[in-house]
C-alpha cells in the first residue's frame, strides 16, 4: 500500500495528469462533475457526482461513422476519436460496481469496441466513503464503500490519501508516481453505516423467479401515476445502458451517432409498427423490471442497481427504485 | 480556412413574398448592388417565420439573419407583422439575454417601393456582420467540418 | 429646440406639437383680457422658441391657474402647464422673485386666507 | 426521391453576363435527385416551356426547378406550362437568379457561386414539395346586406340588377337611415327625401330584394361563398303583409307621449306608429315600451281601428337562419353623444342643438314644418352660432375621436348658407378651427355661404356657451383677429363627431371582420382593397369602414356591390392551395392559431382518437377551412408543437433552403 | 394545515362530490413527497401529507385527470392555481372535472436548499419558528427557515389564490416581489460575461427533459424536440448549439405563457437557473407591451398572440441594451 499526505495532493494530480488526461470530482454539491484536472482544481466537498462515472466510459453522445455526400457519392468515413489513456480518480464504491454491470453488457459478445476502448484506455482510482448520505444504500446491495474496488483503491483518512493497486494497470500507474510512500492505512471505525435509514432495504422478492408476478402486479399503476416520463433518473443513474442510434445531416455529411435513450420516453425503441409501450405504466414497471428483474434473471442474480442514491435526489417527483421495491416487496394478503 | 482569406460572411434574409421580396426585386430592377453574401428565402409574410428557422440558420453557418416584411399597418395579411414584430423583439433580446451578439440579428421593413432601402439595409447588415466575424456562439461545430 | 424650450417643455411635460390650434382655450380663458399672450399664443410662442418673450410678459402673472384651458384643450396640450412653467423658469433665476415679502402687507386684504399667501410665495418666488 | 429537373434561364444577357449559366446547371445536375440539368437562352418563351414540358414527359420529372428572373414574374406561367404537361404545379420552384442575383452583382465569380446556392435551396425545397391541388367551394348565389341606410339599399340595388337575391336587415322598422333624417344634400342642394326615398321604394319593388325591417343578425357561422346567418326578426305586432299604411290607427292611439326618435325627440308620436310617411315597408309597428295594451293589457284601440286586421299583440320574435355567398357591412354611423362636451351647454339648454337636430327643425316634415323656431319658446332665432369639430380631432381616449369627422365642414356650411338664405335678417356664425372642403364643388359651396351669403368664420373654437336670460352666452376668441367674443346668440348649433353604429362591434365579433380601435371596420388593404374586409365574402360598404358623405357613401356602395357580384358569379370558389393544416395528432387544441388568425379559419372540433391500450380518448383539435385560410402562416409560429404547418411553405421546406443557403 | 386538507379531502370523497382526490403523498423520508391521487379514507389517513416539502405543482396533473371521467379533487397552492386557469386557458384542464381547493401556503423547501447550505445526511426536519432544526446521520444542525425555501418562494409573486371552488387558509394578495432582480443583474453584465455565465448553467445540461415534463405550459402532445419531422428533434445535447437551442426555443413556447411556477428550476438534476429565462421572457413582456401575468386573468389575450399597432421595433434590443 502507498501513501501520500493530502498536502501533496495538487502534486500527485499533476503528476497524473501529466501522464494522460485525469479526472476528478469537483464542483458544488448538487452539481459536482467528473471535470478534467488543470492547475488548481480542487477535489468536491461532496460525496459524490451529480452524472455518474459511467459518462467516461459510455458518454451521452458518441459518434460512430461519418458518411460524406459528394453529388450523389456517399462514402463512409471510420471517425471514431483515438484511443487515449485516462484516469478516472474518486470513483465511489457505489460507480465502481456499476462497472462489472456494465461491462455484462458491453464486453459481452459481440463486444462494444466504442466501449471497450475506453475501459482499456481508462484506469480507475476508488475512493472509500466516510460520510454517505441519507439516500445511500449501496451496503443493502452487497457493497463495502468502505473499501472500493478499482484498478487502484483509495481511501483518505486523516490528512493522508492512501492507496492499493488492485490489478496489473493500477500498479504500473503507482510506479509512475515517484512522490508515494509506502505506508498501511489505519483501520477505520466507522459506525455511521450502521446508522444509514436504508441500509436494511430487502431485496430477496426480486430476480428472476417472480418475473410475471410482479410484472403483472396491480401495484404498477399507482407507482407509475406521477411519473412525468421524464429521463432523470436514467440519465443519473450510473447503470442504465440504453442508447439510441441517429444520424445528424450536416449538409455534407451524415454523423451517425449514438445518444443516451430512456426507457421512460414515449418514443423508446419506436419502430415503424408502433411503440410497444404504450403508455407510462408500461414504460416506468420497465425501467424497474430491468434493473430488478430481468438483469438478475440473466446475470447470476447480481441486481442492476448500486445503491448509489442518485435518482432517490434527482426525481422530481420522488418516485424512486426504493419506493418500488419497498411497495412491490412487500408480502399483502389481497 | 486561408489565413489571408478576408471574412465573408454568409447572411440570410428571409422576406415577406408582397412587400419586402417585391422591394428586394425592385432593387434587383434598378441595379441596385449588395453583396452577393446575402441570400433571400420566400416567406409569405414576416409572421410565418419561426424562430426555429433563424436558430437553424445559425446552426448551419450563417453568421447574420435578417427579418424584412411590409411596414406596420401595411401588412398583406393585415397584422401579421405585428406578431413577428413581437416574436421577433423577444427572441432578439433572449439571444442578447444570453451572450450573443444583438447585431447578428435585425428586422427591417421594407416595402415594395422601397428597392433603395432594400440594398441600403443589406449593404449596412452585411458591414455590421462582417464586423463582427464568423459566428462563433451559436455555431454547431459539426457543420463546419469542412 | 433651443434651451430655454427644452427646460420649459421638460418641466411642464407639454409636447407643443401637439397643439392643432384651435383656440379652445383662449376661447375658455377668463383672464384673456388681462393677458398679454393668451394661452394658445403661449402654446405657439414656445413652440417657434420665442421664450424670452415670454418670460418677460405680465400674462405668465396674470394666469390664475384656473385650468380651464388645459380642461377645454382637444388635443391634451395643456397650457397651463405650460404657463406655469415659464414662470418657474422665470423665478427660478437670479433676482427674478416676482413677489417680495416686503411687498405683502400692501397687499393684505383681512379677507385674505392665509393659504393664498403661501400659495402665492409658492408660485412667484424661488 | 424525386426527380428533379433544372433548367437555367439566360434571359438573354441579363443573367448569362454576370452569371455562368453552363457552370450553373452543371453544378446543380451533381445535386440529389437532379436527373436533367440545361440552360437556355429564354426559358419563359414557348420554345423554353415547350422544351420543360417535353423534358417532363420524356424523364417522367416530378419536380421542376427554374433558375430565371422574379417569381413574382414568371412563377404563373411556368407553373401553367408544367401543369400542361402533366406535372403538378405546385412541384414548381423558382429560383431567383436575376432581380436577385445577376442584376445586383457585377463580379461573375461571386454571382455564380450565389446562383449554385440559390439553385441548390430550390432543389432542397422541390425535393420536399408535395402536389397540391386547389380545393373548391360552392357558392350560395344570395347576399346579405346588414343595414339599410344609403348604403346598403345602394348595395343591395346594384348586386339585385346584376341578378342575384339579396336581403336588407335593417334594425328599425324602415330603411332609409340617416339620409331620411337630413334635410338638403350639399353642395347642390338638392332635398335629400326627394332622391332618397325613389331608391326606397326601388328596394321595395325589385324581386330581387327582400327587405327584412326591424330585424337584426343573431349569429354568422361558415366561410366565403358558404356563410349560415340567424336573424332575429323583432316583433312589431302589425303583420307587415297585411298592413296598408293607411295610418288609421297612428292617428288614434291614447298613448301620445312617445319622443319621436325620427325627429330626435323634438316632438312625440303615438305608441303604434309609422317612423315617417315615405317609410319602407309602409307598416306600422307597435312600441312596446309604450303600447298599453301591451303591457297591461287593456286598450286595444289601434286593432279596433284597423281595417284589414294587421294588429297582432300575439307576435313573437322570430329567428330565421338563412344561407348567403357574400355579406355587406353597412351598419353606418351615429351622431356622438353631447354628455362630455358639457361646456356647450347642451343638457342645460333646448336651444342648443345638434347638426342632425338642426336638419330636423329645418325640414318641412320636421317638428316644426320647416320653419325654423327656437325648441325653447318657439320663437324665430336672431343670433346662431355653429360650433365644429365637436369631438372629433380629439386627443383620443377620454377627449372624444381622434379623427377628423369630415362631413361636418360642408353641412355646418349648408346649414349657415340655408339659415341666410331663408332669413336673412339672422346673423350665423361658424367656429372653426380649418375648413376642410376638398371635393367636387365643396370649396366653391364654403366660399359662397362666406361671400354671397355673409356667414361669419371665425377661426377659432368656443371656449363656453352659458344659457343667461333667455339668451345664449357664447365665449369665443377669434384667432385671427386677435380678439375675444362674447356673442348673445339665440341657437348654438354643435356639429358633433361621428361614430360607427353601437351594433358594428358585436356584428365584427360574428363576422370575424377585424376592427379598428374606433370600432370602423378595417379593410383587406387601405389602397388596394378598400371595400374588402380581411375576411373573405365580407364586404363593407357606407360609413362603417370610415366617415363619408352621401356621394363617397354610394360610390363605396356600389364598389362593395361589384365585389359582391364578382363573388357570387362563381359557381365554385378555387382555393388558394398554400394554406395552414393541422396535423390533428399533434395538436393539443390550446387555440394559440385561431387567437392570432386574421381571418377566423380556424375552429376546433372535438374528436374521438385511438388512444393505447384500445382506449379511445377525446380530444379538441383544431381544423383549418382552407377556402377561408389566406395561407400567411401566423398560426404556424404560434403552435408551440408544430402540429399547424403550411402547405407549399411549409417547416421543412423552409428549414431545407436554409440549409443549402447556410452550406 | 395537513389536518384541515386531509379532512376535506375525505369531505370530499365522502361526499361523492368528486371519486378522488389529487395530494401528495409521504415518501421513505419527510422530503420526497410524490404527487398521487387518493381513492378511499384509509389512503388518505395513512399517505396524504401537506407539509414544506410539498413542493410539487399539482396543475399538470389535472390535464390528464380532468379527462379521466368523473371528477377529481385537487389541492392546489396560490402559485399552482396561476397554473390551473393558464392551462383552462388553453383548454388543457376541463374545468368541470376538477373541484380544485385552495390551500394557502407560506413558502415552501427545497432539500437541495438545505443540501446546499453543506448540511449532509438529512434524515429528519422539524420548524421551530423561524428556523430548522435538522437531524442528521452527523447530529442536529440548525438553519434558517428562510435559507432552506426554494427560490421561487423567496420571491413569491402572490400568495392569491385563483378560481378555486373553496379555499384552506386565508385568500392572499399579490405582493412586491424581487424576482427580476437576478434577471436585472444579468442584463446589467457585458454580453461576454453573459455568454460565459450561460455556457457555465447550460453546458450541464443532460437533456433529461425534467424541466420540460414537469412545466405545466409544456403540454404539448409531442414535443417539437421529440418529433423527428419537426427539423428540431434532438434527444441529447450534442453541444452548445444543440444546449442552447433547446433551451430559448422551450423558453419561446411557453413565453406569455409561463407563470413563473418555478417548477423547472425545482426539478432541474443538473441545477441550471432556467427560472432566469422564463422570467426575462416575462420581465421583457412586462416592460415592452404592459404587465401581464400569464393564469391571473382568465380573459386577458396571452402577448404573444396580440399585438399593439405602436408595439416598440425589435431594434429597442439593440437601443437599450446599456453594454455595447
Amino acid at each position: 500500500m502507498k501513501k501520500l499526505p493530502l498536502s501533496q495532493l495538487d502534486a500527485f494530480f499533476a503528476a497524473l495528469a501529466a501522464g494522460q488526461e485525469l479526472y476528478i470530482p469537483a464542483g458544488d454539491a448538487g452539481t459536482a462533475a467528473f471535470t478534467p484536472w488543470r492547475e488548481g482544481l480542487k477535489l468536491t466537498p461532496a460525496l459524490n457526482t451529480s452524472r455518474s462515472a459511467k459518462d467516461l466510459f459510455f458518454p451521452q453522445v458518441e459518434n460512430l461513422v461519418d458518411f460524406k455526400v459528394t453529388g450523389k457519392q456517399i462514402e463512409i468515413i471510420e471517425n471514431r476519436a483515438p484511443a487515449k489513456p485516462f484516469v478516472i480518480f474518486g470513483v465511489r464504491a457505489c460507480d465502481c460496481r456499476s462497472f462489472d454491470i456494465l461491462d455484462k453488457v458491453f464486453l459481452a459478445d459481440p463486444a462494444d469496441t466504442y466501449y471497450k476502448t475506453r475501459r482499456e484506455n481508462g484506469t480507475i482510482v476508488t475512493l472509500a466513503c466516510t460520510e454517505p448520505e441519507e439516500t445511500c444504500f449501496c451496503t443493502a446491495l452487497g457493497i463495502d464503500p468502505a473499501n472500493p474496488a478499482g484498478d487502484v483503491s483509495g481511501w483518505i483518512a486523516e490528512d493522508t490519501l492512501y492507496l492499493q493497486a488492485n490489478t496489473g494497470k493500477g500498479s504500473a500507474l503507482l510506479e509512475t508516481l515517484p512522490m508515494l510512500e509506502e505506508g498501511e492505512k489505519p483501520e477505520l471505525d466507522q459506525p455511521v453505516f450502521d446508522r444509514l435509514p436504508l441500509k436494511d432495504l430487502d431485496w430477496s422478492a426480486f430476480g428472476g423467479e417472480r418475473m410475471m408476478e410482479h410484472f403483472n402486479s396491480p401495484k404498477w399503476a399507482s407507482l407509475a401515476e406521477s411519473c412525468l416520463g421524464c429521463g432523470s433518473c436514467t440519465f443519473v443513474c450510473p447503470t442504465c445502458q440504453c442508447y439510441d442510434i441517429k444520424d445528424f445531416n450536416t449538409g455534407s455529411e451524415i454523423k451517425r451517432f449514438r445518444c443516451w435513450d430512456s426507457c421512460m420516453y414515449s418514443d423508446f425503441t419506436l419502430m415503424s409498427a408502433g411503440q410497444p409501450r404504450p403508455t407510462q405504466l408500461e414504460r416506468f414497471r420497465q425501467r424497474f423490471m430491468h434493473k430488478l428483474v430481468y438483469y438478475p434473471s440473466t446475470h447470476e442474480g447480481e441486481f442492476g442497481c448500486v445503491g448509489c442514491g442518485r435518482c432517490l435526489q434527482k426525481c422530481p417527483i420522488s418516485m424512486n427504485i426504493v419506493k418500488v421495491a419497498g411497495t412491490l416487496g412487500k408480502e399483502e394478503t389481497p | 480556412m486561408q489565413v489571408n482569406e478576408t471574412f465573408k460572411p454568409t447572411v440570410v434574409a428571409f422576406c415577406c413574398n408582397w412587400c419586402s421580396y417585391a422591394g428586394a426585386d425592385l432593387a434587383g430592377t434598378n441595379r441596385l448592388q449588395y453583396p452577393a453574401d446575402v441570400k433571400i428565402i420566400r416567406i409569405p409574410c414576416s409572421c410565418r417565420l419561426n424562430p426555429l428557422f433563424i436558430l437553424r440558420a445559425f446552426q448551419r453557418g450563417a453568421d447574420g439573419v435578417i427579418l424584412c416584411g411590409c411596414h406596420p399597418g401595411d401588412c398583406h395579411y393585415t397584422t401579421g407583422n405585428y406578431y413577428a414584430r413581437r416574436r421577433m423583439t423577444l427572441l432578439f433580446s433572449m439571444l442578447d439575454y444570453l451572450g450573443i451578439e444583438r447585431e447578428r440579428t435585425r428586422v427591417e421593413w421594407v416595402s415594395a417601393a422601397e428597392g433603395a432601402k432594400f440594398a441600403e439595409t443589406m449593404n449596412d447588415f452585411v458591414e455590421t456582420v462582417t464586423r463582427l466575424g464568423e459566428n462563433r456562439r451559436l455555431e454547431d461545430l459539426r457543420c463546419k467540418s469542412e | 429646440m433651443n434651451h430655454m424650450t427644452e427646460i420649459v417643455t421638460r418641466i411642464s411635460g407639454v409636447n407643443p406639437r401637439k397643439c392643432m390650434k384651435c383656440g379652445k382655450c383662449t376661447a375658455a380663458c377668463p383672464a384673456y383680457d388681462e393677458m398679454d399672450y393668451h394661452p394658445h399664443q403661449f402654446v405657439d410662442m414656445v413652440e417657434t422658441g420665442r421664450l424670452e418673450e415670454l418670460m418677460n410678459s405680465r400674462g405668465i402673472y396674470m394666469c390664475l391657474s384656473c385650468f380651464a384651458c388645459l380642461e377645454r384643450c382637444p388635443r391634451s396640450v395643456e397650457p397651463a402647464k405650460l404657463i406655469e412653467a415659464v414662470r418657474l423658469a422665470v423665478v427660478r433665476q437670479q433676482g427674478r422673485n416676482h413677489l417680495k415679502p416686503e411687498q405683502i402687507p400692501a397687499l393684505l386684504d383681512p379677507d385674505l386666507p392665509q393659504q393664498a399667501i403661501t400659495s402665492a410665495f409658492r408660485k412667484y418666488r424661488k | 426521391m424525386q426527380k428533379i429537373g433544372v433548367f437555367v434561364c439566360w434571359c438573354g444577357s441579363n443573367i448569362a453576363a454576370t452569371v455562368d449559366v453552363q457552370a450553373v446547371s452543371d453544378a446543380l445536375a451533381r445535386e440529389p435527385g437532379v436527373v436533367f440539368s440545361t440552360n437556355y437562352q429564354y426559358m419563359c418563351s414557348q420554345a423554353g416551356q415547350d422544351m420543360i414540358q417535353e423534358k417532363i414527359r420524356e424523364l417522367g420529372l416530378t419536380g421542376v426547378v427554374v433558375c430565371s428572373c422574379s417569381p413574382r414574374m414568371h412563377e404563373a406561367t411556368f407553373r401553367k406550362a408544367c401543369e400542361k404537361a402533366g406535372l403538378n404545379p405546385y412541384m414548381v420552384e423558382i429560383a431567383n437568379i436575376r432581380e436577385q442575383c445577376s442584376w445586383i452583382h457585377k463580379d461573375k465569380l461571386s454571382g455564380t457561386e450565389k446562383a449554385v446556392l440559390l439553385g441548390k435551396a430550390a432543389v432542397a425545397k422541390v425535393h420536399l414539395n408535395t402536389p397540391l391541388t386547389a380545393g373548391e367551394s360552392p357558392v350560395t348565389k344570395r347576399a346579405l346586406v346588414i343595414g339599410g341606410g344609403i348604403a346598403g339599399i345602394q348595395t343591395a340595388l346594384d348586386i339585385a340588377e346584376a341578378g342575384f337575391p339579396v336581403d336588407i336587415v335593417e334594425k328599425k322598422p324602415t330603411i332609409g337611415g340617416k339620409m331620411t333624417q337630413i334635410d338638403k344634400t350639399f353642395p347642390t342642394l338638392d332635398c335629400a327625401a326627394c332622391i332618397l326615398t325613389p331608391k326606397m321604394v326601388d328596394a321595395a319593388q325589385n324581386e330581387n330584394i327582400n327587405i327584412l325591417s326591424y330585424s337584426e343578425v343573431e349569429a354568422v357561422k361558415g366561410f366565403v361563398g358558404n356563410f349560415t346567418v340567424t336573424i332575429r326578426r323583432k316583433a312589431r305586432f302589425v303583420d307587415e303583409t297585411k298592413c296598408t299604411g293607411c295610418g288609421l290607427c297612428t292617428e288614434k292611439c291614447p298613448q301620445k307621449k312617445v319622443p319621436n326618435e325620427f325627429n330626435l325627440g323634438l316632438d312625440t308620436r303615438r305608441a303604434i306608429y309609422i317612423p315617417f310617411a315615405q317609410a319602407v315597408p309602409k307598416a306600422a309597428a307597435i312600441d312596446p315600451n309604450y303600447c298599453t295594451m301591451l303591457k297591461t293589457g287593456k286598450c286595444g284601440v289601434c286593432s279596433k281601428v284597423c281595417t284589414v286586421g294587421a294588429i297582432d299583440y300575439q307576435q313573437k320574435d322570430e329567428l330565421l337562419e338563412r344561407e348567403y355567398g357574400a355579406i355587406v357591412a353597412a351598419t353606418g354611423f351615429e351622431p356622438i353623444s353631447m354628455d362630455k362636451f358639457d361646456e356647450f351647454a347642451y343638457s342645460q339648454s333646448p336651444d342648443v342643438v345638434t347638426s342632425l337636430e338642426f336638419e330636423r327643425l329645418m325640414n318641412a316634415a320636421g317638428p316644426t314644418g320647416g320653419t325654423l323656431l327656437r325648441p325653447s319658446d318657439g320663437t324665430h332665432p336672431h343670433t346662431l352660432v355653429f360650433v365644429q369639430c365637436v369631438g372629433s380631432r380629439c386627443d383620443g381616449g377620454e377627449k372624444g375621436k381622434p379623427y377628423c369627422s369630415k362631413i361636418c365642414c360642408m353641412y355646418t356650411a349648408k346649414h349657415a348658407m340655408l339659415t341666410r338664405e331663408k332669413y336673412p335678417d339672422t346673423e350665423v356664425y361658424v367656429f372653426y378651427i380649418d375648413v376642410r372642403t376638398p371635393g367636387k364643388n365643396f370649396d366653391e359651396f364654403y366660399r359662397r355661404a362666406v361671400e354671397e351669403y355673409g356667414v361669419h368664420y371665425v377661426k377659432g373654437m368656443v371656449g363656453k356657451v352659458v344659457p343667461e336670460n333667455g339668451k345664449l352666452k357664447v365665449q369665443a376668441s377669434d384667432l385671427l383677429g386677435g380678439q375675444q367674443l362674447h356673442i348673445d346668440a339665440d341657437m348654438v348649433v354643435l356639429a358633433a363627431a361621428v361614430e360607427p353604429d353601437k351594433s358594428a362591434r358585436p356584428l365584427a365579433t360574428m363576422l370575424t371582420a377585424s376592427m379598428d380601435t374606433n370600432d370602423f371596420f378595417t379593410e383587406a388593404h387601405p389602397k388596394l382593397r378598400p371595400v374588402e374586409s380581411p375576411t373573405a365574402g365580407v364586404f363593407l360598404s357606407g360609413a362603417c369602414q370610415g366617415p363619408k358623405d352621401i356621394p363617397e357613401t354610394v360610390a363605396q356602395a356600389g364598389a362593395a356591390a361589384a365585389k359582391v357580384i364578382g363573388l357570387l358569379s362563381k359557381d365554385r370558389l378555387t382555393c388558394n392551395p398554400c394554406v395552414a393544416r393541422s396535423d390533428e395528432l399533434m395538436c393539443n387544441g390550446c387555440s394559440a392559431c385561431e387567437k392570432v388568425c386574421p381571418y377566423g379559419a380556424i375552429t376546433y372540433i372535438d374528436k374521438e382518437f385511438r388512444g393505447p391500450n384500445r382506449t379511445t380518448l377525446l380530444r379538441r383539435v383544431a381544423q383549418v377551412n382552407p377556402a377561408v385560410c389566406q395561407g400567411c402562416g401566423a398560426c404556424t409560429v404560434a403552435c408551440p408543437s408544430g402540429a399547424m404547418d403550411l402547405q407549399g411553405f411549409s417547416n421543412a421546406q423552409i428549414m431545407a433552403e436554409v440549409d443549402a443557403i447556410c452550406k | 394545515m395537513q389536518e384541515r386538507i386531509k379532512a376535506k379531502a375525505i369531505e370530499l370523497l365522502e361526499s361523492g362530490v368528486c371519486g378522488r382526490v389529487l395530494g401528495w403523498k409521504t415518501g421513505e423520508f419527510f422530503y420526497d413527497v410524490t404527487p398521487a391521487v387518493f381513492e378511499s379514507r384509509e389512503e388518505i389517513e395513512r399517505d396524504f401529507v401537506f407539509g414544506p416539502f410539498c413542493g410539487a405543482n399539482l396543475s399538470k396533473y389535472l390535464i390528464a385527470e380532468s379527462r379521466k371521467g368523473g371528477k377529481v379533487g385537487a389541492f392546489l397552492k396560490p402559485c399552482d392555481t396561476y397554473s390551473f386557469q393558464q392551462l383552462q386557458k388553453e383548454h388543457r384542464i376541463l374545468p368541470e372535472n376538477v373541484y380544485a381547493v385552495g390551500v394557502q401556503c407560506g413558502g415552501m423547501c427545497d432539500i437541495d436548499a438545505i443540501r446546499a447550505a453543506g448540511i449532509k445526511g438529512v434524515l429528519d426536519v422539524e420548524e421551530q419558528g423561524d428556523s430548522l432544526l435538522v437531524h442528521t446521520l452527523y447530529g442536529d444542525k440548525s438553519l434558517d427557515r428562510a435559507a432552506a425555501l426554494s427560490e421561487r418562494c423567496r420571491v413569491c409573486k402572490s400568495k392569491k389564490i385563483l378560481g378555486c371552488a373553496e379555499l384552506i387558509g386565508e385568500q392572499g394578495e399579490e405582493q412586491p416581489s424581487a424576482r427580476f432582480e437576478q434577471v436585472a443583474e444579468l442584463e446589467a453584465m457585458t454580453p461576454e460575461e453573459r455568454f460565459a455565465f450561460w455556457r457555465g448553467e447550460l453546458s450541464r445540461c443532460i437533456r433529461c427533459n425534467a424541466c420540460r415534463n414537469v412545466c405545466p405550459a409544456c403540454s404539448c402532445e409531442k414535443c417539437v424536440f421529440d418529433n423527428p419531422s419537426s427539423g428540431a428533434e434532438n434527444k441529447a445535447p450534442a453541444n452548445s448549439f444543440e444546449e442552447n437551442l433547446f433551451h430559448i426555443i422551450r423558453a419561446f413556447h411557453v413565453a406569455g405563457r409561463c407563470t413563473d411556477c418555478g417548477e423547472c428550476s425545482r426539478v432541474c438534476p443538473q441545477h441550471i437557473p432556467l427560472h432566469l429565462l422564463n422570467r426575462k421572457f416575462i420581465k421583457d413582456i412586462n416592460e415592452l407591451y404592459g404587465p401581464y401575468q400569464a393564469g391571473a386573468d382568465m380573459d386577458a389575450k396571452p402577448p404573444l398572440v396580440n399585438f399593439q399597432a405602436d408595439d416598440p421595433e425589435p431594434s429597442v434590443v439593440r437601443e437599450r441594451g446599456t453594454n455595447p
